[in-house]
């Protein structure tokens, strides 16, 4: 019968056994047409919860992608005028350059599924070749967001002085190959490191790391590459002063870093409530709506932190460093964002803020590094915190929720220290595979001379020197050359 | 047979408002894909309109201080002016469901009565915010010189009648372009018996997905032809007929436009499905749109650097621009290897164009001819060559006979993009053209040289955008 | 037998009555199977219900979230170079502490349900405890996002004079006390002026006053908190001359106030849909759908009203006070947008240009108080006609859609009137309320002193004597002082 057929095709298998095939044969037609409509139903509704994971994701992406824009206003009202153009050419190019290195490379060392080193890096999906065989585009389209973040940080801190070409090559090496590698040891369920192990007796202690958006996997990855690069380029003419005091050089506009902050922060409600990667269960909801809410209060907390101990430090109310200090409270609790509970995202905020705050002095007075937009202290030394925090405040029922009951917690939820451990090796390993790969390549490029503009250029400014002229023109009248 | 069990059964499935359970959230049966939907579609409307923004930034931030009140306005304008006309006459000219009719559409004048028709009034938000962009095209290539009240009469033209034409010949159920113009059979009795696809086009309709002919080069049409009635801004070409660079006042301002441009099209593109059945087509669009954007910006920001030896930025963002318009088109029907494709010959579509435009003397501040005309037209195009069979069947186009020629089509489609990218232009040319020359017979569409010199702001807006110093306490 | 346990467990139990339970144990295997199974996919459709209704709401709140941004560059645009600095960080800190001061007191005294005086006020949820129990996350996150909303128009009002700390004390207290008894009022079930009561009642009039969005909550609260503010605080040096005329003091920037226009039309697609608090029924899409409509035509007309009306009283096409007429079209809109149809809200757009440019003078001339960005008239007088605008256009079946059918409409819609009362009374209350409130705290600053900033300061500008500083350098060399 054709309507017995039609129940067969569309109903679970283990819904129908014997007994109830059988009965249904003798049911009459109104309670079979009802089965089949039900069974129909389902099919549709399970098609209507994919859709929503999708459309989530999507949306996640698209606010991970409007993160660039706030890094570029953010970076470009901390340079000085002269270097505008430069610092948002670098912003644009990362997005584009990432893209393409992303497609081509990016992705499959990252999650390609057909490598000999599982544990260490992925092959395979390259061009998003087979792709959807395991994968869906919105899958992609997220961690491309996520590439050109981790891309986009290091921008800020070699900025006013490195010449144009080396960062390009950079920003290939860094979204084709070092920061997709980090991505598969911690994200992908082959590797090393992660939390969503395929095999729990492969991944480190038997329990994983957590980084729930990427601490590690983003901002230390970034912000580190950001030390090796400032590092190797040296700081800006004048940045020192001869008798080793350091001079004070202002960005250009307050108000852009004020806008960049806001973007980025609206950017972070993809980052990290998206990291979820689902919303349709009710515990996914529950998951992400928490991330929401634990990122807002790390942010709060860390922006009102800093603005009193900058107020203590120096006696002002200090706008700039209190919204990078908010931006050190949304990357402190972005590896914890799943698991903290409210009152734990507050200190994560209030603490990172600390770690910002001496890490940037650290770096500035005592590695005497120059960093115009505190990148190396932002990202870096804050993610490093806010994987710690995991080890510390990672709560029992949010793990279980967001990862597996099976796992570690942390210490202060009466965990056995496996957690902690496994995030303070990440820490390690990525800071040393970052220092090793970027500092290398940026070693290189200075060796070959390809590193640095001349003295006359810095001096001149970047946008002249090799953007053909300034991004401002507040005259009323037109420079008047020529074009070409 | 237990009835009650399975009246149970189906009552709680199908109609949950006469069911016992009905105050249950459990048994909540309202929900389903269609209302999904509408979210989807607002939440692109706003993507969608979220994109004046990014069009006001990038305009200002590519005119002369003198004159970014004057381009601002234009920009809050539209947005305003433009949802007036929207809702009285553009919606419906475009998609009113009035009678039948291959041209232009009639019906639904003031949302009157169609407000209780679940769905149309998220559609409406959609449309209305695709219109808005259409119109907001032109003030980027009239920048500087047009006379305000001509910018309000071409505003009320263009989104009351040009682009609602295009709209209903492109997108409607009825239109001669549309792949989803469908004629009725009627046998002997007058009763529907057959469907007959697009009668005016062999079968078969346009492919542009989410506008890069019916959108952009509308907009951009416009534009060229507005560029060339008003001619070049003062001082823009010298007396032996060199382009004088004459810049913009603020590249800050035009990379956040772009950026937000940029994000913007991740409505215009993906929320073009129009369904939330359709997100797996979403993706992909999204996708797609990723790659033509970088590889357009890419592509384009190298040329400019062989070509002038500067890493200049405007380049590397009409790039991108450029890039996204001509993916609009084709995203959901090509594989993302022929995005790439796409947004690297659209860098060099909009590098000619706009090197094109300097050799004919014709002033387009922001490069929206280029940009939006003859990029969208590549997109057009480029549907016909790489559309692939099981694009055309994914993104639902009504008839999957034909696709690219690249595919092994026998170039029907190909000529059906042709056709249809060549009757847009034509149209929006032709209007447009009659439009500009009337405005500039009656001598209301360019500001006097003396305004021009002092700048918009000065003159019409009661002053200077900025005022960077003490204030001056005028009385 | 396994099936019926199966039954027991998954169909919700008002279903399985005695009566029920006994045939159903009589019925076939195919009955049984398909009651199973459909009571399995109930469940799981309202699952799925339930998370897209959390990740609209969550992506409402993003968006009211990102208002901040707007409001930060409109406030920045609008004052001078000088003190840019100074309203740029009281809009992040607004953010910031909001957050704080709403996590603590905030949502325990609006929604909190364990109170003693109900109809006053609530108590219980504060710093999020139990509140799992009752409420979901997101509920928390769009909630907060209104609060900062709420918080951040007074900023504009007192700008340019006001003492940080003063800023920071009032922050706290609107945030965490003053707004939210009016939202207790307005929109908890057992607030007194509600139309969601729990009993009718106990609410006004046995009808409630319709505020959908908020123009008395949100916007009375703050236009009217920065009215008493405005007042103590007094104008501007400068702003009125000696002989009595009113001098102009223009914003140092048209495109800030542009792009913070656009940021907050934006966001009010999130302030104004979102408030329905979900999407995945059907009468709940077409809420939120014909509430995004309303809002874009009220907007559009009141900007056009506003640029003919400034066109033909001072000639010349006003950028800046038409972006504020187009606000205050979003503004007047923000009460009746889920139960206007799209002509009235067209004429609540229009006339509410006319109420703001009435008000805007009747403040500057005849009040003569000194409001740099018109937050006043905007939000505090345009959002008292938003409250009058539903007693008048509210319709019949909007109503029943948006609220119960038992409730009165408005009196074009053959209203008996009780709406309108409830209105009118709401508004008087509200204004009240805040300005006997916050009246009081600014007169209690006012007489510690700590209110406004030194004549000298204030000359100077604020951003250089306490934000150490100015927000824009321009000059290609750096001041060259030492860091603290």
């Amino acid at each position: 019968m054709a309507i017995l057929d039609q129940i067969t095709a569309a109903c679970p298998e283990d819904l129908l056994t014997e007994e109830v095939l059988l009965s249904i044969g003798e049911a009459d037609a109104a309670s079979q047409a009802t089965l089949l409509f039900t069974c129909q139903q389902a099919a549709a509704s399970a098609e209507v919860a994919g859709a929503v994971n999708s459309s989530f994701l999507l949306t996640s992406a698209y606010l991970v992608f409007l993160m660039q824009a706030g890094f570029a206003m953010l970076c470009a009202g901390s340079v000085r005028t002269k270097n505008t153009m430069n610092i948002l050419l670098k912003n644009v190019i990362d997005v584009c350059a990432g893209a393409i290195a992303y497609y081509v490379f990016g992705w499959g060392f990252a999650y390609g599924p057909n490598s000999d080193a599982k544990a260490f890096i992925g092959a395979g999906h390259h061009g998003l070749h087979d792709f959807l065989n395991d994968r869906g585009w919105e899958e992609w389209l997220f961690q491309w967001a996520f590439a050109a973040a981790a891309a986009t940080i290091v921008s800020g801190a070699m900025a006013e002085r490195t010449a144009f070409s080396a960062y390009l090559i950079y920003s290939v090496v860094l979204t084709g190959f070092v920061y997709p590698v980090v991505v598969h040891w911690v994200w992908d369920g082959d590797g090393w490191l992660t939390a969503f192990p395929n095999d729990f007796d492969k991944t480190i202690f038997k329990n994983g790391m957590i980084d729930f958006a990427g601490c590690g996997v983003v901002h230390m990855t970034g912000g580190f590459a950001a030390l090796a690069g400032a590092y190797m380029v040296g700081p800006r003419i004048g940045r020192f002063t001869q008798d080793g005091q350091v001079a004070d050089m202002p960005g250009h506009s307050a108000t852009l870093v004020v806008l960049g902050t806001f973007l980025l922060w609206f950017g972070w409600y993809g980052f990290n409530p998206g990291s979820q990667l689902g919303v349709a269960s009710t515990s996914d909801a529950d998951v992400v709506a928490r991330c929401a809410v634990t990122t807002t209060l790390s942010g709060a907390a860390a922006g009102l932190a800093t603005l009193f101990m900058r107020k203590f430090q120096t006696g002002t109310w200090d706008l700039v460093t209190s919204c990078n200090g908010s931006l050190a409270g949304l990357v402190a609790i972005t590896a914890g964002t799943s698991t903290l509970e409210p009152w734990a995202a507050i200190i994560a905020g209030a603490v990172g803020a600390l770690v910002f705050l001496f890490s940037k002095w650290f770096i500035l007075y005592k590695l005497r590094v120059d960093d115009p937009v505190d990148a190396i202290a932002l990202h870096g030394c804050t993610g490093a915190w806010g994987l710690i925090v995991v080890g510390l405040f990672a709560a029992d029922k949010y793990v279980a929720q967001a990862y597996s009951s099976d796992q570690d917690v942390g210490i202060f939820y009466g965990g056995n220290g496996k957690l902690l451990a496994a995030e303070i090796v990440g820490i390690i390993v990525i800071f040393l595979w970052v220092m090793a790969t970027q500092g290398l390549l940026f070693y290189a490029l200075k060796r070959m001379d390809m590193l640095r503009a001349s003295p006359e250029e810095e001096m001149e400014g970047l946008d002249s020197t090799e953007h053909g002229g300034s991004a401002y023109y507040t005259e009323d009248v037109a420079p008047g050359k020529a074009v070409a | 047979m237990p009835l009650n069990v399975m009246q149970l059964a189906r009552s709680a499935l199908v109609d949950g408002e006469d069911s016992s359970l009905h105050d249950r959230d459990l048994l909540d049966y309202e929900f389903d894909a269609a209302n999904a939907s509408s979210f989807w579609l607002l939440f692109g409307a706003y993507l969608v309109f979220f994109m004046q923004l990014g069009f006001a930034l990038l305009e200002a931030g590519s005119v002369r201080a003198k004159n970014t009140k004057n381009i601002l306005l234009k920009n809050v304008l539209d947005a305003c002016l433009g949802a007036l006309i929207w809702w009285s006459i553009g919606y419906p000219l475009a998609l009113g469901s009035g009678k039948e009719n291959n041209f232009i559409g009639a019906g639904d004048f003031f949302t009157y009565k169609r407000g209780a028709d679940t769905g149309f009034y998220a559609l409406w938000m959609f449309q209305w915010a695709f219109a808005a962009t259409a119109a907001t095209i032109v003030s980027g290539a009239v920048a500087e010189r047009c006379r305000f009240i001509a910018y309000l009469t071409y505003t009320v033209v263009l989104t009351g009648f040009i682009y609602p034409v295009v709209v209903h010949w492109g997108w409607s159920d009825g239109g001669w372009l549309s792949a989803w113009d469908y004629d009725y059979v009627l046998d002997e009795e007058g009763e529907a018996a057959g469907t007959f696809l697009n009668p005016e086009m062999g079968g078969q309709g346009l492919i542009d997905f989410a506008g890069s002919g019916i959108v952009h080069m509308v907009g951009g049409g416009a534009a060229l032809m507005g560029a060339i009635f008003l001619g070049p801004r003062l001082g823009r070409f010298d007396a032996d007929g060199k382009p004088v660079d004459i810049q913009g006042h603020s590249t800050v301002l035009a990379v956040m436009g772009t950026f937000i441009l940029w994000f913007g099209w991740y409505g215009f593109n993906p929320c073009s499905t129009l369904m939330w059945g359709a997100m797996q087509l979403a993706e992909k669009v999204a996708a797609n749109t990723t790659l033509a954007a970088a590889a357009g910006g890419a592509t384009s920001f190298l040329l400019a650097r062989m070509s002038t030896g500067v890493l200049d930025l405007p380049p590397a963002l009409n790039g991108i621009l450029g890039g996204l318009v001509s993916i609009t088109g084709p995203c959901a029907v090509v594989e993302p290897y022929a995005a790439v494709i796409i947004g690297v010959i659209g860098g060099f579509v909009y590098f000619g164009s706009h090197n094109l435009l300097l050799k004919l003397k014709i002033d387009d501040p922001l490069d929206a001819s280029p940009v939006h005309f003859f990029c969208g037209a590549w997109g057009v195009i480029a549907s016909g060559l790489f559309a692939t069979k099981e694009g055309v069947v994914l993104g639902a186009f009504a008839n999957d006979q034909y696709y690219g020629a690249f595919y092994g089509d026998d170039g029907t489609q190909l000529g059906i993009q042709f056709a249809g990218m060549a009757a847009i232009a034509l149209w929006t040319c032709i209007t447009s053209g009659v439009m500009f020359f009337l405005l500039k017979s009656v001598g209301i569409l360019r500001v006097p040289p003396e305004d021009e010199l002092a700048g918009l702001d000065e003159s019409h807006h009661g002053g200077s955008a900025y005022d960077m110093g003490e204030a001056p306490a005028k009385a």
